[in-house]
């Protein structure tokens, strides 16, 4: 499809948008300071806009559309009704600097978030302000920093991580600046208790986890791992994007958690936008409490304040200009009123159930799971080695004639440790029919990679392009439209 | 059950299939003393219906609505063309995930790619990501580029910042970088503006950051700073409001060679105000810091008969595959934001960007011209300033802004937190969608807040 | 120049290409004696920009809103669901013509096959059109329907009327089908429904049309009166509110034999208030009378493959086939609002319709308890009635009303000028979206309006 | 695809949409006034719903997604600011009874766009209350009875229309009581002269015509033909429809024209929906003021007040329930406030110069126009029948194969007296790229009718469906989804 530029000419524009003073409101600037060249940006008609990016919209598989069982993303639906509330011109038009007193509406919903989300992880704080899941790790991991400082044991200068674990983890060690040593996972899935207990000493400032963990099974040492850390005086950091799986069930800090994030753009339902935003809150026990990240909302009798660096001096402080992705959080608590109290766990209680049935139909089906020993949490792995092996087919292959069948590939290639790996999550908002869809168009896939595995090897065929070239891509480097 | 689509009879025959004969055996792995028993701690209640939950989203959202924004300080009240959220709201955009499948997200992707391409044409630069969190956050990602690349010079983890720079970054760049033990040092200022007189001569800089318009709305002599950086063997960091590029010099040209690397808040692009998020942070380089960039990029390439098509590129800077090795740590950045700019730089194009930002100017100086006949009003600094302007008030700011709440005006940004030594001292902004009416109410609102 | 793309090099090539010097001269055909002349005589000024006109528009929008809404009256305050007009508003839908290309506009056609299913799922029928303008245009079509009907049998042009039926669609109804000759006579109410005492005995009738619930929420012997109607031969419209469809008997299942056609407006199921506009008239009937249905049908059919698929159908009834001789004048009808009624239906589902309707009249009735505590305000009928009730007050509606308006309330709708022997009543209804709180806020207003 | 029925399970339902009390809130209503069981709707959870209806839409062509030329209907832009203004809570929010004392910023749109529509046609007064062009029919015959009735001129029984007109003008004749006369249209598109003078007489209530005419040429003649029609003492109905091509150029009032509509859902761009809904205005000159349909808006010194049977007793009375489409008329509003004063004038300047450039070309690339003569207005028609006659393809088959190009099919057979006829109508905010397009596709398409008429006739390919059986869609009536 063309580009937007190329649907441009010269001096066409949306004349509606156009609204300003001509010219000398710029008097007095310096001409230094001044653009010599208008901008090359596209030159097109209203219309022409509209329909160029409606027609490209029509490119995306969504959740709106497609069934997507994107392990470790938590594809589910995402409610209107919660993008209508933050969308209400009140929260849309408040400044972040508006006066407390202006406030207290927007900041009464950020309490009431804030409290849910103790809730349900046991932690007795939260600040919500990291911007998505990373940002959430990067406070967490700057916290226990920041503990380990305030104490005046400085020698820690090392994380522990399961080797399964995702890459937002050691990279957010080293972002707070630690070293990473990755500890291995077991045949089942769980942490190998001896090389952490290896692993973890006077230089180990914490371990990051997650439980499920990225295997897509319920690490059962959990409590073993609290001790063997603690011990060695390490903090334990919970990854929150498994969150799906325990909400209402297990609360991270009753796990010997000290700190956590959340991800509220897969838990709590918030849309992904094709890559953002998200929010990743954070919450602590009481030993983190001196160094939450500003700003967080609190209570008292005369309505709502701003707790910031005057009230926590120990803060990491702020991580981002304003408060974070309110709009966000504003989504996550609307989704949160709707469920109750009841709804979070029945979150965890049909994401489970719709793992487990697929995991056991897909078996049925002759795939064969990573952990067959492991009940299925929200997700499980399938590894397609056999199939790899057999017909010279990949994951990879699996994955992109799964698209034709109108259904978004599983995550893939994700643990590394499982070979040719597809790591499933169907979420509780799809249907058991959608899942035996799923089951049929793996059957029919694993039947076309015997008879006809080039077919495989060639897909997508249903889709506006065909398998695209990442290397060339990589290689001919081009970023940027350019002309003619 | 809101959002589960499962019946009874699903549920039986689905735990048929699985062979267990209820939910609960389901999680069976999980110690029984971990568990939160029956009823989970859980006091926020009853499931509220949509209609229950917009009910009393609404009365919220109603207590806080109305006022006549004058506040700016990196969030802007400018007007959004309403087919830019129209578009970006279309679920094919909005509930996609990231497109690690790009046969599957041709959509995001092209979009993406072309406003990679129109944030290059605005900065003057070579490459563009596919945005961070916001501009404060991005500040510090972009120091770290900086910092990667003088490890293989200076080997300096010196940054110098404007003290000109908004505090809010300077606060969270600093709370970020300094994990990695870089060390900032504030460059001063004098009147406003960068002190060009206390510029400092010892050690090597890693990067040299500076804001235009600065926090103040007050234009920096970037050409001359840029040499000067650029002399000490520094990278140039420019922290630039998108919007003001559609008419002020781009940072790839600034002095004799440009910056190195643009960065700022995209939200004068299509992102309601919304309590300052979800906006997005951009960062935009010249082609030789193009690996140096963290997060998404998009490449255009092709499939086997030649098609063009868009897809992730350079994902060895990132952490899915370089993990402790990645250039950043971010994953999940602000995507629909950058689709919504996409579709605003679109529809508004150089000449839309350009009058809103005139009109901004514009309204901005009738504001001022109109708060400084006030009886002890003046304009703070001397020079010309863009959209935003730092007021000396006779009386608090803090007091002022809460007498103006009571006319229904947010009367700006009081300074005094961050900047005590400047006094009574208030940062205003009227955008574009200010009207004149609603700048006469402030003048007089103010006149009587001041007087009484 | 807003929406036209033209460059002025794209004008001077087209220009060309067509062989003239101006776009003057393109209307050279025109007279010269009817040309407007060089400046068009329009006086509604400068062009807006977008931000402008939302500016302008916001503003009178702003004047009327915030009143808290107990007027019902064929117009109600009902919650629809967010994703109604995410969905609606898609531009595939919305910026869609009529489907005459009915390959390329299955999303249209499937849409309205599956809402012409729901309709007559609601409403005991066998056969709905994809709608008409309105209710109250509706019925003048329905009537129309039953007087072709009535022309191959008894010939009776009369049609009797319940006079409890909502006034604006006797009048338009009138209005409407009097051109043809049709009379109108009304069947008169006691105590606020259809008087069976006082059924005519006369002459043959070609229709007789009741509203169930009718005007004032009170509910007719819709059996004995369709039993009655049918025995005169007659054919019996049912008029109908969709929504209490959900809790009560469908007209087709009226009686003995149910009756024939079943019409109203659509606007509970997913159209804002909006003044009264758009919202959609919807006609069902039973299957003898399909082919007398006005406006647009959707039939399934399949392509040449066997795939299923969806098309306009029985053509030869409209007026771009049958010209004069069509069972009606309709070609632009509601569709959108019908995208939006269908959408609605499949969210709720029976169940949240059931509870929207049984919800509203538990509000209805709390709110005529409160009310009526008030001294010398009582029920005007005797009865139960479903989500409306007539009030009788103790001062004129009107004054009662306009001083609730100053508390921000909207009372309800004033009987006077339409059933002035009735008194000062006022037709009152509160909808499943009026809270407790509101409720007691209008209890205290009218308490504090009639005491004052 | 599925029906949404087809997707339902018992039981299920979008559980977030479901508030109400249990049971007891019918108490008190009479046994046989209740239903006995559910209806049948669909029972599908909120994702169900969201991911059908997006699916379906997909399915569709539009103005936001293809080039959409279809003649007569005026397939411009709808811009989304006119959608947002009339979408303000405040709109939306507003009961029709609400009290004059609340309505006046609402009452204050219409009266603008009031004077709008006065000025840019010339009448007198116009009413906002007709729901569509056909509507405005019904009230402008129906007000054209109620002068001759008002007169005792009762004699009047016959309509004449061109016999070009478009089907709702002899429908909606007969709708107001009268009989219908056609008159002939000659070779160049006007009104035969003669047959007009032959057909007037005592019985002509009046004649129905629009103009340009449906031919896509201006009528030359109309100066006349109101001469020899008021001669005989019958009125001028101007029918709206093809305003587009003479905005701010000539106004329907100068040209002799007694009474109107106009089609805001064409020349004011308000959205078509899919098959409406539209806004059908009415405009009169002094002679038909006493009949115009309530209600209307007035001013005086307090503000706006609404007309009504008190104010104007020899109405035609209302026509629906309400005011019309109140939300369709503040879109027009929205859109004529953004054009101004000289943006009317230029809609028709470049929708005429892009329907005679589009001519042009067309007849370049060897297309015949049925009025080659003729200059092209807003439309043009080309008839199709020597490649009909050559290849044994009709216009049907070119319209369909159009559809595989992505462009919108042309109105076809209408007027019905062209052969094998294509009506088009590109307005003024298609880009000249677009039409270019067109004429590609037009011309490939002709080659292809020399090279593989089958492929013509079998089209569309690339379709959700294949061409559609509209015979056995009439013959095996399926009006509604039935179980099994
Ligand atoms: C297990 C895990 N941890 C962390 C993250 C990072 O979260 P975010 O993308 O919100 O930064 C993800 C996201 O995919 C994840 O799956
Ligand atoms: C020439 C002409 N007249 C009248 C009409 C009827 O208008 P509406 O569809 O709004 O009822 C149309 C609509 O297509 C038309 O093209």
């Amino acid at each position: 499809m063309s580009t937007i530029f190329d649907l441009g000419q010269p001096g066409r524009n949306a004349a509606a948008q156009c609204a300003g003073p001509d010219g000398e409101a710029l008097a007095g600037l310096p001409e230094a300071a001044l653009r010599t060249a208008a901008p090359a940006l596209p030159e097109v008609s209203e219309l022409q806009a509209v329909r160029h990016y409606t027609n490209l919209s029509a490119k995306n598989f969504s959740i709106d559309g497609q069934f997507y069982p994107l392990g470790s993303c938590t594809m589910k639906y995402n409610p209107r009704g919660a993008h209508r509330a933050a969308s209400l011109p009140g929260f849309l038009g408040r400044h972040p600097l508006a006066p407390e007193r202006a406030s207290q509406g927007f900041m009464g919903c950020l309490f009431a978030l804030q409290e849910i989300l103790k809730e349900v992880t046991g932690m007795a704080a939260v600040s919500l302000t990291p911007m998505a899941g990373a940002q959430g790790e990067f406070a967490g991991v700057a916290m226990i920093r920041a503990y380990h400082r305030a104490r005046g044991d400085l020698e820690r200068h090392e994380i522990l991580t399961p080797d399964a674990a995702h890459g937002t983890n050691p990279a957010t060690a080293v972002m707070c600046g630690y070293t990473v040593r990755e500890v291995a996972v077991d045949g089942n899935g769980d942490v190998d208790l001896d090389a952490l207990k290896a692993a973890v000493g006077p230089q180990t400032a914490g371990l990051m986890m997650t439980n499920p963990s990225t295997c897509g099974v319920f690490e059962r040492q959990v409590v073993q791992i609290a001790q063997v850390v603690h011990d060695a005086g390490g903090l334990l950091y919970y990854d929150g994007a498994n969150l799906n799986a325990i909400l209402g069930k297990v609360r991270p800090a009753d796990m010997g958690f000290d700190v956590l994030h959340l991800n509220l753009h897969k838990t709590f339902a918030t849309p992904h936008g094709g890559g953002g935003p998200g929010a990743g809150p954070v919450g602590v026990g009481e030993r983190l409490l001196p160094h939450l990240p500003v700003p967080v909302v609190a209570r008292n009798e005369d309505g709502y304040r701003w707790l910031t660096e005057d009230d926590i001096p120990g803060t990491i402080g702020r991580l981002s200009a304003f408060a974070g992705n309110a709009g966000i959080l504003l989504r996550a608590l609307a989704y949160a009123l709707m469920l109750g109290r009841a709804g979070m766990d029945r979150v965890s209680d049909f994401a489970v159930l719709n793992a487990a049935y697929l995991a056991t139909r897909l078996k049925a089906a002759g795939f064969e799971l990573a952990y067959p020993n492991r009940a299925a949490t929200h997700e499980f792995i399938l590894t397609l080695a056999a199939n790899a092996k057999a017909h010279g087919v990949s994951a990879m292959d699996f994955a992109k004639r799964l698209l034709d069948f109108g259904i978004h590939a599983p995550t893939t290639y994700f643990p590394l440790l499982v070979p040719e790996c597809f790591l499933i999550e169907p979420t509780e908002t799809e249907c058991r029919e959608e899942l035996d869809r799923f089951v049929d168009a793996m059957t029919a896939i694993a039947e076309e990679a015997e008879r006809d595995p080039e077919n495989l090897r060639t897909a997508p065929h249903n889709l506006p392009v065909g398998r695209l070239d990442d290397v060339k891509a990589a290689r001919d480097l081009k970023l940027r439209w350019m002309p003619g | 059950m809101p959002f589960i689509p499962h019946t009874p009879a699903d549920e039986q025959a689905m735990l048929e299939q699985v062979g267990v004969d209820s939910i609960a055996a389901l999680f069976a792995e999980i110690p029984a003393e971990l568990r939160m028993g029956d009823s989970p701690a859980l006091t926020h209640g009853e499931a509220m219906s949509e209609m229950a939950m917009l009910r009393w989203m609404g009365e919220r959202a109603e207590q806080d609505a109305g006022l006549i924004c004058f506040a700016g300080a990196g969030c802007y009240d400018h007007h959004v063309p309403a087919a830019v959220w129209d578009i970006a709201g279309r679920g094919e955009f909005m509930t996609a995930y990231t497109p690690y499948q790009a046969e599957a997200s041709q959509g995001t992707l092209q979009l993406v790619f072309e406003y990679q391409s129109m944030m290059c044409a605005l900065t003057a630069m070579d490459a563009s990501n596919a945005s961070v969190y916001d501009g404060a956050s991005g500040l510090a990602e972009a120091i770290l580029m900086a910092v990667r690349k003088a490890a293989r010079k200076s080997r300096s983890r010196r940054v110098l910042m404007a003290e000109t720079l908004h505090p809010h970054y300077r606060d969270a760049a600093r709370n970020i970088v300094t994990n990695q033990g870089v060390e900032i040092e504030t460059l001063p200022m004098a009147e406003g503006r960068c002190d060009l007189q206390r510029l400092p001569g010892d050690a090597p800089l890693a990067a040299v950051v500076v804001q235009q318009p600065n926090f103040f709305g007050l234009l920096e002599d970037v050409d001359r700073l840029t040499d000067w950086a650029k002399g000490q063997g520094a990278t140039v960091v420019g922290v630039v409001n998108p919007l003001t590029l559609s008419v002020l010099k781009p940072p790839g040209q600034w002095g004799e060679s440009g910056a190195d690397i643009a960065c700022g808040d995209g939200q004068p692009f299509g992102a309601p105000m919304s309590s300052g998020g979800p906006s997005f942070g951009f960062i935009c380089a010249k082609a030789a810091l193009t690996r140096q960039l963290p997060g998404r990029i998009i490449g255009q390439t092709e499939d086997a008969s030649g098609r063009v098509g868009y897809s992730l590129t350079l994902q060895a800077r990132e952490q899915h595959i370089r993990r402790g090795k990645a250039t950043s740590n971010i994953c999940t950045n602000q995507g629909l934001l950058v689709t919504a700019a996409a579709v605003h730089m679109a529809l508004m194009g150089a000449k839309g960007l350009a009058a809103a930002a005139s009109a901004s100017r514009a309204n901005t100086l009738r504001l001022v011209e109109r708060l400084t006949a006030v009886k002890g009003v003046r304009q703070l600094f001397p020079g010309p300033c863009f959209h935003e302007c730092a007021l000396a008030l006779p009386r608090p700011a803090g007091e002022v802004l809460d007498a103006l709440l009571d006319r229904g005006i947010l009367g700006g940004v009081s300074l005094t937190k961050h900047f005590p030594e400047l006094g009574n001292a208030l940062l205003v902004c009227a955008t574009e969608k200010r009207s004149d009416n609603e700048i006469d109410a402030y003048a007089k609102a103010l006149n009587s807040v001041i007087a009484g």
